[in-house]
């Protein structure tokens, strides 16, 4: 019983309405969100903020854009990393035609460029839908790609095709470029995540979210009930591409630094995002997180442990067996609970809720 | 004007004035084709029968084309060889019938889908453990000479692929049309839990179809292994396979032949006659762009079944 | 059950979870006897369906599992065989909602029946003839998609796959849902004459408890995940409260729906 | 799973990663060298020769001269799949080990090598990307903590215009000529393209540009335009799958390969035999020699293998990439001992090796001394000039094993130079840098 | 019985509407009325055109032939979302709710068309958003009282037995206060029970709002008992339409429909 709801009662609707109405949940979230901020900056290594936990931010920040569009729209998308280049690409652009404009204003004029492109590209989904629709996503990652990499204007001409994020401050703070601290862009990170996350939370939990659900669940009803079904997933499309826009950005400014379109790939973006959605749970912005987690901790985790259990192998057996246990762990959390991590977090809850007694 | 002449005109104008060469573009386009719906089958097959879109059917080829040149390399003879690698696939299927597909009965599509790509990481691990990541030569003895035919240069190993894909195609039309498994399969991909309740075994269903695309994909890696050689590479060519399988409709298994066909004809004038306009390498994006023209006019694919839509 | 010596399907005692939390059946026990038409009754969410499930073996495909008792099928613990082996010793359910699949033809969708059978074409063939003869209208359907085809063509298709297995004891579930008063009855005599003829048991999952006590011989209500009555049907339906509840009858004279906004007795067997 | 298994597994989980912040403690006296390795993945063929090169060098040196100057070298490897992103984290778990951290970094991966050129100077641990990475970075003024020697992709162009001019029977020659370069579409494979443009506006050939789309494994199209083009030559910038597929469709088309030369990742083992015997007399340009008859693998069998030459064969010995890295490990090395000419025999600090680069002079004596004698040319790097634009030279695949052809082959350095310092200052404008002055 | 009440005002006019998919016609030239107030029937075999009939009038089939007068206008074809803005909301006869969410949020859901604040303020939260939400959730709230479906607020609808499903779904559309109510089979597979409860429903329903509604109903018993009037379909034709008891007795009817057990 030490998850207990019993005793808390809502006087009021705005009470009943509240994201956290369960005081053990606001408590966590507290902690979470103390860790993340006091702690985590304090403690962590320049190894554990450049390479584990800004990209897990980078990753987190697409993978709630992501799921917004496929686990709670229904629309499937393969699209993530184009969008992201975009954001990405813009973001570049921006700043170095504008030195003096804020690197973070920056940041959400690429969301909305991306929001645009995204735009585009979720036309079809009028007509097409499902795997099929998988088809103008998969369009829309190519000919990004494609065009980032041709256009010469998008790389400022320069001869080697790559961006670079050049050296920007925020009120006297330098957040990009090699002289920026990772604890610094960690923080930026670690900011806009939250702020974008609690955001993506509103918006589910209100009109929006119920008519982007009603679109996936029964698109007919939802139709019927009077949710125009392509105004709702050009919405959906839209906002989600701004997630993946600022996704994008934060990826070449606070993490990479130095990109090409090759850095917004299909097989090392656009599917893994989509293996987090799936895998932390469709239609959960908490899965959003915790499959973010899995996906870029897990691989991590598993080079790392051989060592710490004190024995060394070669290094493509190494790599091999960890893609083998990658994978089979994947199956597994799958079988164990298909719904995704943010299942098995509620059932894991249901379960306190009742402790110790088996039902 | 100029712009409009160039994208408009002057590519039709090229093809007319050269019609040999633009019925090599052609033949070769269909020849690329056929292999694009070579590795396009193997999806088909799977996802006809289980619903599953195996996202793991890249990493099967390469799996079967490591082995069956793994067990070469090692001297044992080509015929005995296949067989093996034959004997492996279908032991591959029994394992992922067991393991994979078992547990997660009747679950939505996307879930199954996700379990196809946690054992694309098994089997791209496991391969390279047995068989080690370095390239490797493949040679099963298919003829390998250029010849020219009114102009018109062709590879015999293009035109064996070709037949070998056209047979395929028809023994598994048979198969899936006239045979009591056949029918089964059908049955089970359109409804999971009626077919378990009027008694169908889902576990010989899926082993025999997953077996039937390991062999397929056996098939694919020793087309595809033959050009580039046996190595992490070959799984990337599910790539190429994904805007075949769109436009030819998940489900059909002459869909996977035409939808090819167009795929591999259209990207290939494509690229020689437009790409060059806007800087070349639009392959990629340009058999998207294709395949999504033709869905916008049927959304369900080329040769998909229709969508029963009811309220 | 009182006509003992010859129960076919004996479920004991069972419990069923769904996903590790949900207990759906508390303790479900029922008896069905060699050629005998056994009905089950109750509300939505009694447990019906899953009690058929349980028996069909087709739970696990929906995370559910049967954590206690026993299900025997002619004296055999059948509960962990696979559905198709159940096939194979004679029993299949029909379920509810039909389930054909949609883009087989009517005759795949009746050949995919007897999938499981190894007696040749002929005895197959002669089995289409035979289900055709009890549902003409298939006949005439018989190369059109179960996806376009009716609710009633589908119903009947859905059976008469199910015939193709040459079953012993089908499990059927909400034969009437959905259908037209005329197809009802068009339905539930089929199945009598299938009881008669090939002397199929038949446990029915019912809400239409008119026609299912009418067709069946002896009745279980579950309410709750828990048998609360059984009888005979004659016994059931003289029964006051499963007259005010389950037939819409009181006294002699059938109620107005419009009288119940009113006025309503609550229950007497509160679970 | 159950609650309690599942907090075992996060308690579990928990320990371990915090384990990963303890520091270790690490013996005095080493000189750590990082090793960014693709043993497996898609360029798996190509990275394993590179690693093995790497790792037996160092090898070589700790075995048989017992370190450098008595400092043994310690690396470790870590595999990045020739991924980015799993580069830079490789990096930065490796990049504070040893007592002095990393000494330098070879990336071996265009990609991670600009991801780490910003870095360079923040971190102290200079790059050096040999025949790779970004060619701008030749201008030591803009980049103090990044090296490119021998020489570059333009270099390499001009070098290749060179050849074609010298085969053809003088530069006056090229007049009319028709060149196809066939390249990767990514910022690599474009590489060569400017120079290629510039040149052919001075000699007058007719320079047509096909890009390959990642990952290359169908080239029809491509192959179909040449045939239509029919070209003098070809130049290739190719990587990975792209190459193998390349060379078995110029055999197709019956191109004579002689004609076909690709760059110097574009001509190793791996890229021409799955191609079998059509692969026949395709060249490649190359900045070192090919081939397992130099002193420093007899050395390597050795003191390496123990004498066993078949093991030494089954782990690249000899091969094409196998050998670059030797020449790759063998500069790292030597900046090495460069620096501690300077700064006395001990580990030296990433600083302290970039002067080493900054200041190192390889020279044919040194070579010689090295078992390396005409197996590269020698190489004095300064503190304005970090690739000395070497000459390249021309080996050709003859069916069994790749042969030198030609003689060293220059460069056209007037050309490309100019180009290179106006991308540098570009670069400094845009990330501003101010250039040093070298005096 | 219903005793016979009078309505003369028409709210829904249907005119020789026609409607074919491919070759196979499943309207032809059916015309009925539809009073304002009244609790109209439409009864028939399966596969008779009852449901599309319904799919029809709230715009989701279009029509090749005949008219539609709703409220005074007259139209060739509604829209879907059109039919909703104007006060048509339905019931479907395979349960068309949302699965993945809430009760709750089923029934917000049906207000959709009445919120009106953009991504923005909804994204933060805002004073109007938050607002809004409040009124609506307190309208919401009056629905699930109204149908005694306070304990199962908060429970994903996919979890809920199927009589409750029922009755969420009828609650959702009640949530868009509807002026047309379209009940597509609203008492298949429940048993005599919930049959009465889901009876008293729709005629508190008709008489507390005065919402006038289409049913489309199998059980004979209920269609006779709640309609006013009943329109009986046969392979796409209008083969009856009058009293209950007028419509009951007639022998097409009964051939078609009822069979002689009725």
């Amino acid at each position: 019983m030490l998850y207990r709801e019993a005793g808390q009662f809502k006087a009021t609707y705005v009470a009943d309405q509240a994201m956290l109405p369960i005081v053990q949940d606001r408590w966590f979230i507290a902690a979470v969100l103390g860790l993340a901020y006091v702690v985590v900056p304090f403690v962590a290594s320049e190894y554990w903020l450049q390479a584990v936990l800004i990209p897990f931010l980078v990753f987190c920040m697409a993978a709630i854009g992501l799921n917004l569009l496929t686990g709670y729209a229904g629309q499937l998308s393969l699209g993530t990393g184009g969008f992201m280049a975009v954001g990405a690409y813009s973001t570049y652009k921006l700043v170095t035609m504008f030195p003096e404009m804020n690197v973070i204003v920056a940041f959400l004029l690429s969301g909305m460029i991306a929001a645009g492109v995204g735009l585009i590209f979720g036309i079809p989904s009028l007509r097409i839908k499902g795997f099929y629709l998988a088809v103008a996503t998969l369009a829309a990652q190519f000919f990004l790609s494609w065009m980032f990499n041709k256009v010469p204007w998008f790389y400022n001409y320069n001869p080697s095709g790559t961006i670079t994020a050049p050296p920007r401050t925020f009120a006297t703070l330098m957040v990009t470029g090699p002289e920026a601290t990772a604890e610094t862009r960690y923080l930026i990170a670690l900011i806009l995540v939250t702020v974008f996350a609690l955001a993506a939370k509103n918006l589910v939990r209100g009109r929006i979210g119920r008519s982007w659900m009603a679109i996936r669940d029964m698109d007919i009803a939802a139709e019927i009930i009077g949710i125009r079904p392509f105004q709702t997933k050009l919405l959906a499309f839209a906002i989600s591409s701004f997630y993946c826009g600022v996704a994008g950005a934060m990826s070449l400014f606070l993490w990479l630094g130095s990109a090409e379109t090759e850095a917004f790939d299909l097989l090392t973006v656009s599917f893994p995002v989509l293996f987090m959605v799936i895998i932390g749970g469709l239609g959960s912005i908490l899965g959003s997180f915790l499959g973010a987690a899995f996906i870029t901790l897990v691989p991590v985790f598993l080079t790392n442990a051989p060592q710490l259990f004190g024995f060394t192998m070669a290094t493509d057996l190494q790599k091999h067996l960890e893609v083998m246990i990658f994978g089979g762990l994947i199956i597994y959390f799958l079988i164990v609970e298909p719904q995704g991590f943010a299942r098995l977090w509620q059932i894991a809850k249901e379960k306190l809720r009742r402790w110790p007694f088996p039902y | 004007m100029d712009i409009l002449y160039s994208f408009l005109v002057a590519p039709f104008v090229d093809m007319w004035g050269y019609p040999v060469f633009f019925a090599e573009v052609v033949i070769n386009g269909l020849l690329t084709g056929v292999m694009y719906s070579l590795v396009a089958l193997g999806f088909v097959l799977i996802f006809k029968a289980s619903g599953v879109f195996n996202f793991a059917q890249g990493v099967m080829v390469l799996f079967a084309a490591l082995t069956l040149v793994g067990l070469m390399e090692h001297g044992v003879p080509v015929w005995l060889a296949l067989a093996l690698t034959m004997v492996v696939m279908v032991a591959l299927a029994f394992a992922i019938e067991r393991l994979m597909l078992r547990p997660l009965v009747n679950q939505p599509h996307i879930i199954l889908f996700m379990a196809t790509i946690g054992l694309t990481f098994f089997l791209e691990g496991f391969g390279e453990l047995l068989w080690g990541s370095n390239v490797k030569k493949l040679d099963v003895g298919i003829p390998n000479e250029s010849f020219e035919v009114g102009g018109i240069l062709l590879n015999q190993f293009d035109l064996f692929a070709a037949v070998t894909a056209a047979a395929l195609v028809g023994v598994l039309v048979v198969f899936f049309h006239k045979t009591a498994i056949g029918r089964a399969l059908r049955a089970v991909a359109d409804d999971h839990q009626a077919a378990l309740s009027v008694g169908i075994p889902l576990k010989t269903i899926w082993v025999v179809v997953w077996s039937v695309a390991g062999i397929v994909a056996m098939v694919a890696g020793i087309m595809w292994g033959a050009k580039s050689g046996v190595q992490f590479s070959l799984s990337l060519i599910a790539l190429k396979a994904l805007p075949v399988l769109i436009l030819g409709g998940f489900t059909s298994v002459p869909g996977a032949i035409i939808g090819g066909l167009i795929i591999g004809v259209g990207e290939k004038i494509g690229e020689i006659y437009w790409g060059p306009l806007v800087g070349g390498a639009i392959e990629n994006w340009f058999a998207y762009v294709l395949a999504l023209v033709f869905l916008l006019f049927r959304p369900q694919g080329l040769f998909g079944e229709r969508i029963i839509e009811r309220v | 059950m009182t006509n003992n010596g010859t129960s076919l399907l004996a479920v004991n005692n069972i419990e069923v979870i769904y996903d590790r939390v949900i207990l759906v059946l508390k303790g479900v026990s029922l008896e069905v006897p060699e050629g005998g038409i056994v009905a089950l009754l109750g509300a939505n969410g009694a447990g019906k369906t899953t009690t058929l499930k349980a028996i069909s073996n087709l739970l696990k495909a929906e995370r559910g599992e049967v954590t206690k008792g026993s299900i025997e099928y002619r004296g055999e613990r059948v509960d962990r065989l696979t559905p198709s082996d159940l096939v194979k010793r004679g029993v299949i359910q029909v379920m509810e909602g039909r389930h054909c699949f949609e883009h087989l033809t009517v005759e795949e969708n009746l050949l995919t029946g007897a999938y499981s059978r190894g007696d040749g074409r002929a005895g197959i063939q002669q089995d289409l003839e035979l289900v055709y003869s009890y549902f003409p209208k298939l006949k005439e359907r018989r190369h059109g998609q179960a996806g376009y085809i009716s609710g009633g063509e589908q119903q009947m298709t859905a059976l008469g796959r199910a015939l193709m297995s040459r079953p012993k004891m089908i499990l059927l579930d909400e034969p009437s849902m959905g259908l037209a008063p005329q197809l009802v009855e068009e339905i539930f005599d089929i199945v009598k004459r299938l009881n008669q003829n090939e002397n199929v048991s038949f446990l029915l999952a019912e809400q239409n408890t008119n026609m299912a006590l009418h067709y069946g011989q002896y009745g279980y209500i579950l309410e709750n995940g828990r048998v609360v009555m059984d009888g005979d049907s004659k016994a059931l339906s003289a029964n006051e409260d499963v007259k005010e509840f389950y037939l819409g009858v009181s006294g002699e004279q059938r109620k107005s729906f419009r009288e119940f906004k009113h006025y309503r007795r609550r229950k007497r067997w509160l679970s | 799973m159950k609650p309690s298994r599942l907090a075992v597994f996060g308690l579990g989980a928990l320990t371990v990663f915090a384990g990963l912040f303890a520091t270790q403690a690490v013996a005095q006296n080493e000189q750590f060298i990082p090793m960014l390795v693709y043993r497996t993945g898609p360029y798996a063929p190509s990275g394993i020769p590179v690693a093995n090169g790497f790792r037996d060098y160092y090898t070589l040196i700790n075995e048989r001269d017992g370190g450098i100057n008595g400092v043994k070298i310690t690396f470790e490897e870590c595999e990045t799949q020739y991924n980015t992103k799993l580069g830079v984290e490789c990096y930065e778990k490796l990049k504070n080990k040893g007592p002095t951290g990393a000494s330098l970094v070879n990336p071996y991966s265009t990609g991670i090598t600009y991801q780490l050129i910003p870095k360079a100077p923040v971190d102290q641990v200079p790059i050096l990307s040999m025949g790779y990475g970004r060619t701008a970075a030749a201008d030591g003024r803009v980049f103090p903590w990044v090296f490119n020697f021998p020489t570059t992709y333009w270099s390499q162009a001009s070098g290749f215009i060179n050849y074609v001019a010298k085969q053809e029977g003088g530069l006056d020659k090229l007049k009319g000529k028709k060149i196809v370069h066939v390249h990767h579409n990514s910022a690599y494979g474009k590489e060569a393209n400017p120079t290629l443009e510039v040149l052919a506006e001075k000699y007058g050939y007719n320079l047509t540009l096909l890009a390959v789309d990642h990952p290359g494994q169908e080239q029809k199209s491509t192959w179909l335009q040449i045939r239509r083009l029919r070209p003098d030559w070809i130049f290739m910038s190719g990587w990975g799958v792209m190459n193998q597929v390349a060379v078995k469709e110029a055999a197709a088309i019956n191109y004579p390969m002689d004609h076909f030369v690709g760059n110097w990742w574009s001509g190793s083992d791996a890229d021409v035999i799955p191609a079998g015997d059509g692969a026949v007399g395709y060249k490649s340009t190359s900045f070192h020699g090919a081939g397992a008859n130099w002193q420093v693998h007899r050395d390597i069998i050795n003191y390496v293998y123990g004498g066993d030459e078949a093991k030494a064969k089954a782990n690249n010995l000899g091969e094409v990439l196998y050998n670059r890295t030797l020449v790759n490990a063998m500069f790292g090395v030597e900046a090495i001992r460069t620096a501690m000419e300077k700064y006395g025999n001990k580990s030296m600090t990433g600083e302290q090796v970039r002067w080493g680069l900054e200041n190192l002079n390889v020279t044919k004596r040194r070579l010689k001394k090295l078992g390396m004698k005409d197996m590269l040319r020698p190489v004095k790097v300064s503190c304005v000039d970090h690739e000395t634009g070497g000459p390249v030279i021309i080996q050709q695949w003859d069916g069994k094993q790749w042969k030198m052809v030609s003689d060293w082959i220059p460069t056209i350095r007037d050309v490309v130079r100019p180009m290179i310092e106006k991308a540098a200052a570009d670069y400094a404008m845009e990330n501003k840098i101010e250039p040093r002055d070298c005096g | 019985m219903a005793s016979a009440r009078q309505f003369d005002e028409v709210l829904l006019d249907v005119e020789n509407v026609s409607l074919a998919f491919g070759g196979v016609r499943a309207l032809e030239n059916v015309s009925f009325d539809v009073c304002k107030g009244e609790i109209r029937a439409i009864i028939g075999p399966n596969g008779a055109g009852k449901s599309s009939m319904l799919n029809v009038v709230n715009g989701f089939y279009h029509p090749q032939d005949g008219v539609i007068t709703y409220k005074g206008k007259t139209r060739k074809q509604m829209h879907t979302h059109e039919a909703a803005a104007q006060g048509i909301a339905r019931t479907f006869q395979n349960i068309a709710l949302f699965k993945g969410m809430s009760t709750l949020d089923n029934i917000m859901t049906g207000r959709n068309l009445k919120m009106r604040t953009n991504f923005l303020l909804q994204a933060f939260y805002l004073g109007p958003a938050r607002r809004e939400e409040m009124e609506h959730r307190r309208a919401a709230e009056r629905v699930i009282d109204f149908l005694e479906i306070q304990a199962i607020r908060k429970t994903p609808v996919g979890q809920l037995p199927y009589g409750l499903q029922k009755r969420v779904e009828l609650g959702r559309a009640l949530a868009a206060e509807p002026e047309l109510l379209l009940l597509d089979e609203p008492m298949a597979g429940m048993n005599t029970e919930e049959k009465e409860d889901m009876c008293r429903f729709v005629l508190d329903v008709n008489e507390q709002f005065g919402t006038t509604i289409v049913l489309i109903e199998h059980d004979m018993g209920v269609v006779m008992d709640i309609s006013d009037r009943v329109v009986v379909l046969d392979y796409g034709r209008k083969i009856a339409d009058g009293m209950p008891d007028e419509v009951r007795t007639k022998p097409e009817v009964i051939d078609a429909y009822l069979g002689v057990a009725h």
